[in-house]
């Protein structure tokens, strides 16, 4: 069984998933739901304990060899990224109860949850698989059911709807020009193993053979990536689509969704085309860091002018992909660990403070920013883990998110690029202003009439939400252990394909 | 190799082509957001299309290979073996199949997103309801009377 | 699509094909471990048949013979179906997948994956599996476009 | 007890105060009684704990060796780690012992006046004085940036305590200048320190404080660095501690006026603004070095711009008549010989120990100056609600024991006998007469310096005199004859005697003040070598 656990991890929910049709009403769905995400987890620390200790695991479907089957392969990077995206799926499931009760009919309960275990389905199955096309398969199954997930959210605010649409457009345009990369791959190496693909691409670019078919493949995927990833001025489908979605909703994608499209981006960057190609042969170098530079200060000031508080943390999300987008784009160690080490550390923040405005909405009914004032006094835990959470997107020292900043900072100088560095600061600065404009209005704004009564949210929901805040709290004091990670995945990538031979 | 005869020979990758620039087209320029599901459909066929054009292996003296379908006559040992006959891959087929059933399914979710969207807001034109929002009626649940508002405006 | 249920031509000729679109889906089905065909294709064929029931007829005929509570229930079973069939392999303590360790391949096979006894068997599984589940999502996506169209 | 545990105890006692004070929010008496005591035993630690242990023990030099006292290591570059020196020591002494003289005068101040939010006020305090001791004994440069900007939050809800439109307008103008200034330019600066001098062979450890200096063991130790890029971090640093309010980025302190008078003594005296000099202080003495500063021979700019801080805003100050703003210009331009002295300090040889010596005693002169000079402006609110020079006629008749204290503070500022800001004037004149390379030539920064010195001497007494003299020998107007009042609350006149008592005591009793500062002499290694360059 232990040496199962690569399949388990996207076929437990999937069949989960389907079963959770089958589970009636009440609590039950979510009941299973929270078994099933919280056995995942143990496997994903199983899982990254075993590739920390070990190195690289492969495991092939149906026996078949690898370059006719489909393989797993779970190496120091996407051991990471699991690990980060159950944790999430754990942690965001088991405070889903309330918070979804408020929010979905009792009738669609059951398949509230299926969609949700399928949605974590998918994103597993997108971080742990080596095949390219099962990439794309199961990136479809996680956003499948995240656009209907979104669309959920409709009898809050009917904006959800056009959200979800818009998403459906720009992320099936986005996945499909993924299949059209991977299509173009297999056509020159003849395989879909991300290992083989690898292999094969390198004595291609070494011998300069079909370098238009490769440059072609490689546009896009980049810009198929981008438009999964968020990456500006590709945004566009992400800040509606994370405002409108049901609060539990938003907790689990903004902290995954995005970071496993990252996840992608580093893999078929430096684990299949190579950095010699990725930013050797084309510089994308340049063209990554122009946008994700531009990105993160245009989201930083879209952050700041909006009223509603999740649209402010959309925003301001786009900008923190633009921080991670930055560190893998400088091409070096210290950037790249600086990447990975943020994906962490961002989902936790982000998912933290995510859930923590489910707790507002739960209890006020809507997140506007005239909904928290005056809230510091009411909700204080909740609010407490907001402002924590706040801290650690402005980067400030001691927090999780200071971490990534400071490799990425380290990068930049690294690469040379002083320009990089000041917009990063100027990032943080514009992260100062939102953040510090919701906060002042938590503990100096005088409460809204409709908010005077409200109280603390119900503890199970706030303990969740101190969970994530806690733990990004965590990484940012006692990080050595999360920065390790990363730096160990960071060389593997470097080092191409992340030593799966 | 001049220009049309480079054409004709890759007839299939410009049909392809074509199909998916109709659709890349559609989904960026129509207002309808029916038209633009639809659109995003041709996209995803002309995908396909490419797909299977690379399906195609060809015989040492210029054949197209066989459809592969293993025939009951015939030995597991004789479809590895160097002599057999020369099959097309199956693996893009494959991939195909699948890719389709994913587009159905996108096709699918993204019409029962565009009926609640009529619903909602009366309209399926990506302007009406960017109009609809922009007044800000929108700030509230899906209640009758809050669509009846909606309605009122088209 | 009231005017439908009128046209006697249409009405008598559905009648007549609906039994063969749906021998005709299971037969794709169930050959689709040695030819052309599985369970996509065969699962959408099947659907086909229901939906053009449900065109004629009218979605209330259809939903007497297909109840939507079943089909949304055997679409989860499709996939379960699927998805047992795998686990069973792991359970037998093969890989996800690994038919051979159902029943295990007969002595001397030069492949294992095609002279295996379970091969079949393990594949024509899945195929009813995934043939299941397309059918009855189509069915559903069916349902849920008609049935939101007129509330 | 360890020598650098002690800094840990430091800090924890004013955590301990805080969470007390949230505590014991209903009750006012308990919780001014947490506050009180807190500060006392703050005092308490740090100057009969650990001032004893560097003064008397003779500690000081195996200090350096031992290690610093880790609290967190985070990452292998990076650590919360602190480390008692002597700079810091003036500074956390200062700060402990005005602390609890701020704290009896908040009192009688905030009841004085019926303030509102009085517990979120006393708790910011105690967190600001947590981040003080943080500030004070940080072993390295990250440990340092971020106390300091735990002072800056914390402090944000001091400044904008009344809550009035103005009051938010002015504390988001003192939290943007203040965080602008430390984000974009003095992390920059911390991250290049670390990138230059530590390189990914080294670790990344260029960031702790050594004596000596970082880059001067960078240096010694065969590294290279070009001249141009230690001159442009050095800039980064200065401009970066906005807290220093060298011109042009002083904005934030007039701003930061609109706060209760404690508060503005807290940022002037106490805490925030000798956070930003002592950060000064501390980087040159301790991550560039004197002596690598006096070999790349770029840093004059720094001795200018400071003395044209020091003119530019006493001219400044003459002209206001919010008494208020005119000590915060006052503050600007008195902050700026602190710099002054630690541009001295960069031309090195003989002058850097005595121009480090001068910045380290004008820190303690003038905090009790200026706080002083403060609790006399709030003492007059309080009792008179008055707020403009112009009204001050005669009120030294009515608040004779507030008006003698802020006479003697005005005194301190100019620079007269029997008065600290006397000593630590002759400290940075010797140092501006002291010949870089013991050959008794004086270059022309030093002239300049001297004569700004003489020049702001005079500006001094043109702002602070004639308010002693219309206080003292003006007749009453006739409005404020009209509304008779006393002098201030016991607490706030008890307050401000005591600190000017302390200004004329630490004159007379020097010996303990100057064994503090000489200790600073022992960040300077016995050998100064100018290698690498």
């Amino acid at each position: 069984m232990i040496d199962s656990i690569p399949a388990l991890m996207v076929v437990l929910p999937l069949m989960a998933g389907v079963i959770t049709v089958f589970t009636g009403k009440g609590d039950k769905p979510w009941a299973w739901a929270t078994a099933i995400t919280g056995i995942v987890f143990a496997m994903s620390i199983a899982l990254l304990a075993e590739v920390t200790a070990h190195g690289p695991v492969t495991y092939n479907f149906g026996n078949w060899p690898s370059q006719y089957g489909i393989a797993y392969t779970i190496d120091a990077m996407n051991g990471f990224v699991l690990f980060v995206v159950s944790l999430i799926a754990a942690v965001t499931t088991y405070y889903s109860r309330l918070s979804v009760k408020d929010e979905i009919p009792n009738d669609r309960l059951h398949i509230f949850y299926a969609l949700w275990l399928l949605t974590i389905c998918g994103l597993l199955g997108i971080t742990i698989t080596g095949d390219t096309f099962n990439v794309y398969v199961l990136l479809e199954i996680s956003s499948l059911t995240l656009y209907a997930l979104i669309a959920m959210g409709y009898r809050r605010d009917r904006r959800a709807l056009t959200a979800s649409l818009r998403y459906v457009i720009l992320g099936s345009v986005g996945a499909s020009f993924l299949l059209l990369g991977i299509g173009y791959l297999m056509m020159i190496t003849g395989t879909l193993n991300m290992v083989d693909m690898h292999d094969r691409l390198q004595v291609l670019i070494h011998n300069d053979e079909y370098s238009r078919t490769i440059m072609v493949a490689y546009a896009f995927l980049l810009v198929g990536l981008s438009l999964k990833l968020a990456l500006f001025p590709l945004h566009m489908w992400l800040p509606n689509a994370y405002t409108y979605a049901p609060s539990a909703v938003t907790g689990l994608v903004a902290a995954t969704a995005t970071k496993v499209a990252v996840y992608m981006t580093i893999r078929f960057l430096f684990g299949i085309f190579g950095r010699d190609f990725s930013f050797g042969a084309v510089e994308s170098s340049d063209v990554l860091l122009t946008c994700a530079g531009l990105g993160v200060l245009y989201t930083g000031i879209q952050a700041a002018r909006q009223n509603n508080v999740k649209s402010v943390l959309a925003w301001s999300s786009l900008g923190q992909i633009g921080y991670i987008v930055i560190g893998f784009s400088l091409n070096n160690e210290n950037g790249l660990t600086g990447s990975v080490v943020h994906i962490l550390n961002h989902a936790l923040i982000k998912g933290g403070m995510f859930l923590a405005l489910g707790c507002v909405a739960y209890r006020l009914g809507g997140t506007r920013l005239t909904h928290l004032k005056g809230l510091g006094r009411k909700m204080p835990w909740t609010m407490a883990a907001f402002t924590a959470g706040g801290l650690g997107l402005i980067g400030f020292p001691l927090t999780g998110g200071f971490i990534g900043k400071w490799y990425i900072g380290l990068g930049a100088l690294d690469a040379g690029n002083w320009l990089i560095l000041v917009v990063i600061m100027l990032g943080s600065l514009l992260a100062v202003i939102y953040v510090f404009r919701v906060v002042y209005a938590i503990y100096f704004g005088e409460a809204e009439p409709d908010s005077v009564h409200a109280t603390e949210a119900p503890a199970s929901m706030v303990v969740c939400t101190w969970i994530l805040i806690g733990m990004s709290l965590v990484c940012g004091l006692w990080s050595e252990w999360s920065v390790d990670l990363a730096a160990n995945a960071a060389k593997a990538m470097l080092a191409g394909f992340g030593g799966a031979h | 190799m001049n220009f049309i005869e480079a054409a004709s020979d890759h007839y299939n990758y410009w049909i392809a082509v074509i199909v998916m620039m109709i659709g890349l087209y559609g989904v960026i320029a129509k207002r309808n957001i029916v038209k633009q599901a639809i659109s995003l459909g041709l996209f995803q066929t002309g995908i396909f299309l490419l797909y299977i054009s690379m399906a195609v292996v060809f015989t040492p003296d210029g054949k197209m290979g066989e459809a592969p379908v293993k025939h009951s006559e015939r030995l597991a040992a004789d479809v590895l073996s160097v002599a057999g006959p020369v099959y097309d891959n199956p693996l893009p087929h494959v991939l195909m199949l699948t890719a389709i059933v994913v587009s159905v399914s996108i096709l699918a979710v993204a019409l029962a997103i565009i009926v609640n969207i009529k619903r909602c807001y009366g309209t399926v034109e990506e302007d009406e309801i960017l109009d609809i929002e922009a007044q800000g009626l929108l700030d509230g649940p899906d209640t009758k009377s809050n669509r009846e508002k909606a309605g009122a405006l088209v | 699509m009231k005017n439908m249920e009128d046209q006697v031509v249409l009405r008598v000729f559905s009648k007549i094909m609906i039994p063969f679109i749906i021998i005709f889906g299971f037969y794709v089905i169930t050959h689709g471990e040695l030819g052309p065909g599985g369970g996509f294709q065969g699962g959408v064929i099947l659907a086909s048949a229901f939906i053009l029931y449900g065109l004629v007829f009218g979605k209330d005929q259809l939903a007497e013979a297909a109840p939507p509570r079943v089909v949304e229930g055997l679409a989860a079973f499709g996939v379960l179906l699927y998805s047992g069939v795998g686990a069973w392999c792991l359970l037998a303590g093969g890989n996800f997948l690994d038919y051979s360790y159902i029943i295990p391949p007969a002595e001397g096979a030069v492949i294992p994956h095609l002279d295996g006894g379970a091969e079949i068997w393990g594949m024509i599984l899945v195929e009813y599996g995934v043939g299941i589940t397309v059918c009855t999502v189509m069915i559903t996506v069916y349902n849920m476009i008609t049935e939101e169209a007129e509330a | 007890m360890d020598l650098h545990t002690y800094s840990v105890v430091a800090m924890a006692i004013p955590l301990l105060g805080a969470a007390a004070i949230l505590a014991f929010g209903r009750w006012p008496n308990l919780r001014e009684g947490a506050t009180l005591l807190t500060a006392a035993a703050l005092l308490a630690v740090v100057s009969c704990g650990i001032a004893p242990l560097v003064l008397v023990d003779g500690f000081w030099t195996g200090a350096w060796e031992a290690p610093a006292f880790e609290l967190i290591h985070m990452v292998p570059d990076l650590a919360l780690s602190f480390k008692i020196e002597p700079l810091g020591l003036v500074y956390a002494l200062v700060a402990s012992s005005l602390w609890l003289m701020n704290s009896v005068y908040a009192i009688g101040y905030m009841r004085g006046n019926k303030e509102e939010h009085q517990t979120r006020f006393y708790l910011c305090f105690a967190v600001a004085m947590f981040s003080v001791m943080g500030i004070a004994f940080a072993s390295n440069m990250f440990t340092l940036f971020v106390f300091y900007e735990v002072l800056t939050l914390s402090t944000f809800p001091l400044v904008s305590h009344k809550g009035t439109p103005h009051a938010v307008r002015s504390a988001s103008t003192y939290l943007g200048i203040l965080v602008f200034t430390s984000v974009c330019l003095l992390l920059v600066g911390v991250i290049a320190t670390a990138v230059v001098t530590g390189g990914a062979e080294n670790g990344y450890a260029g960031l702790d404080f050594t004596r000596g200096g970082v880059f001067l063991n960078y240096l010694n130790e065969g590294g290279d660095v070009a001249k141009g890029i230690v001159g442009l971090l050095f800039i980064l640093y200065i401009y970066g501690i906005g807290k220093a309010a060298l011109m042009p980025s002083h904005r934030w302190l007039p701003a930061a006026m609109v706060a209760p008078t404690p508060v503005s003594a807290f940022l002037h005296a106490v805490a925030v603004v000798k956070a930003g000099v002592f950060s000064v202080l501390k980087i040159t003495v301790y991550i560039f070095g004197t002596g690598t500063l006096a070999a790349i021979s770029g840093t004059d700019w720094l001795i200018y711009m400071a003395g044209f801080t020091i003119v530019v805003a006493s001219f400044i100050a003459m002209f206001q008549d919010n008494l208020k703003r005119r000590l915060a210009y006052s503050t600007i331009s008195q902050l700026s010989y602190i710099i002054m002295a630690a541009g001295l300090a960069t031309l090195g040889g003989a002058v850097a120990p005595i121009a480090i010596m001068a910045g380290g005693m004008h820190i303690i002169a003038h905090a009790f100056g200026k706080i002083t000079l403060f609790f006399a402006a709030g003492s007059i609110y309080t009792a008179a609600h008055k707020t403009d020079v112009s009204q001050l006629d005669g009120i030294g008749r009515r608040m004779p024991w507030t008006m003698a204290a802020f006479a003697i503070a005005s005194l301190s500022m100019i620079g007269v006998p029997p008065t600290a800001g006397f000593l630590s004037k002759w400290y940075l004149l010797s140092g501006a007469l002291t010949s870089a390379d013991g050959g008794g030539t004086l270059s022309t920064v030093q002239w300049y310096a001297v004569v700004v010195i003489f020049l702001s001497t005079v500006l001094n007494a043109g702002y602070f005199l004639p308010i002693v003299h219309r206080a003292f020998f003006r007749p009453l107007s006739a409005d404020a004859e009209a509304h008779p009042h006393g002098e201030a609350p016991k607490p706030i006149v008890l307050a401000l005697c005591c600190t000017a008592v302390g200004t004329v005591a630490l004159f007379f009793c020097s010996d303990l003040a100057v064994a503090l500062v000489e200790q600073l002499q022992a960040g300077f290694p016995s050998s100064l070598v100018n290698g690498g360059f």
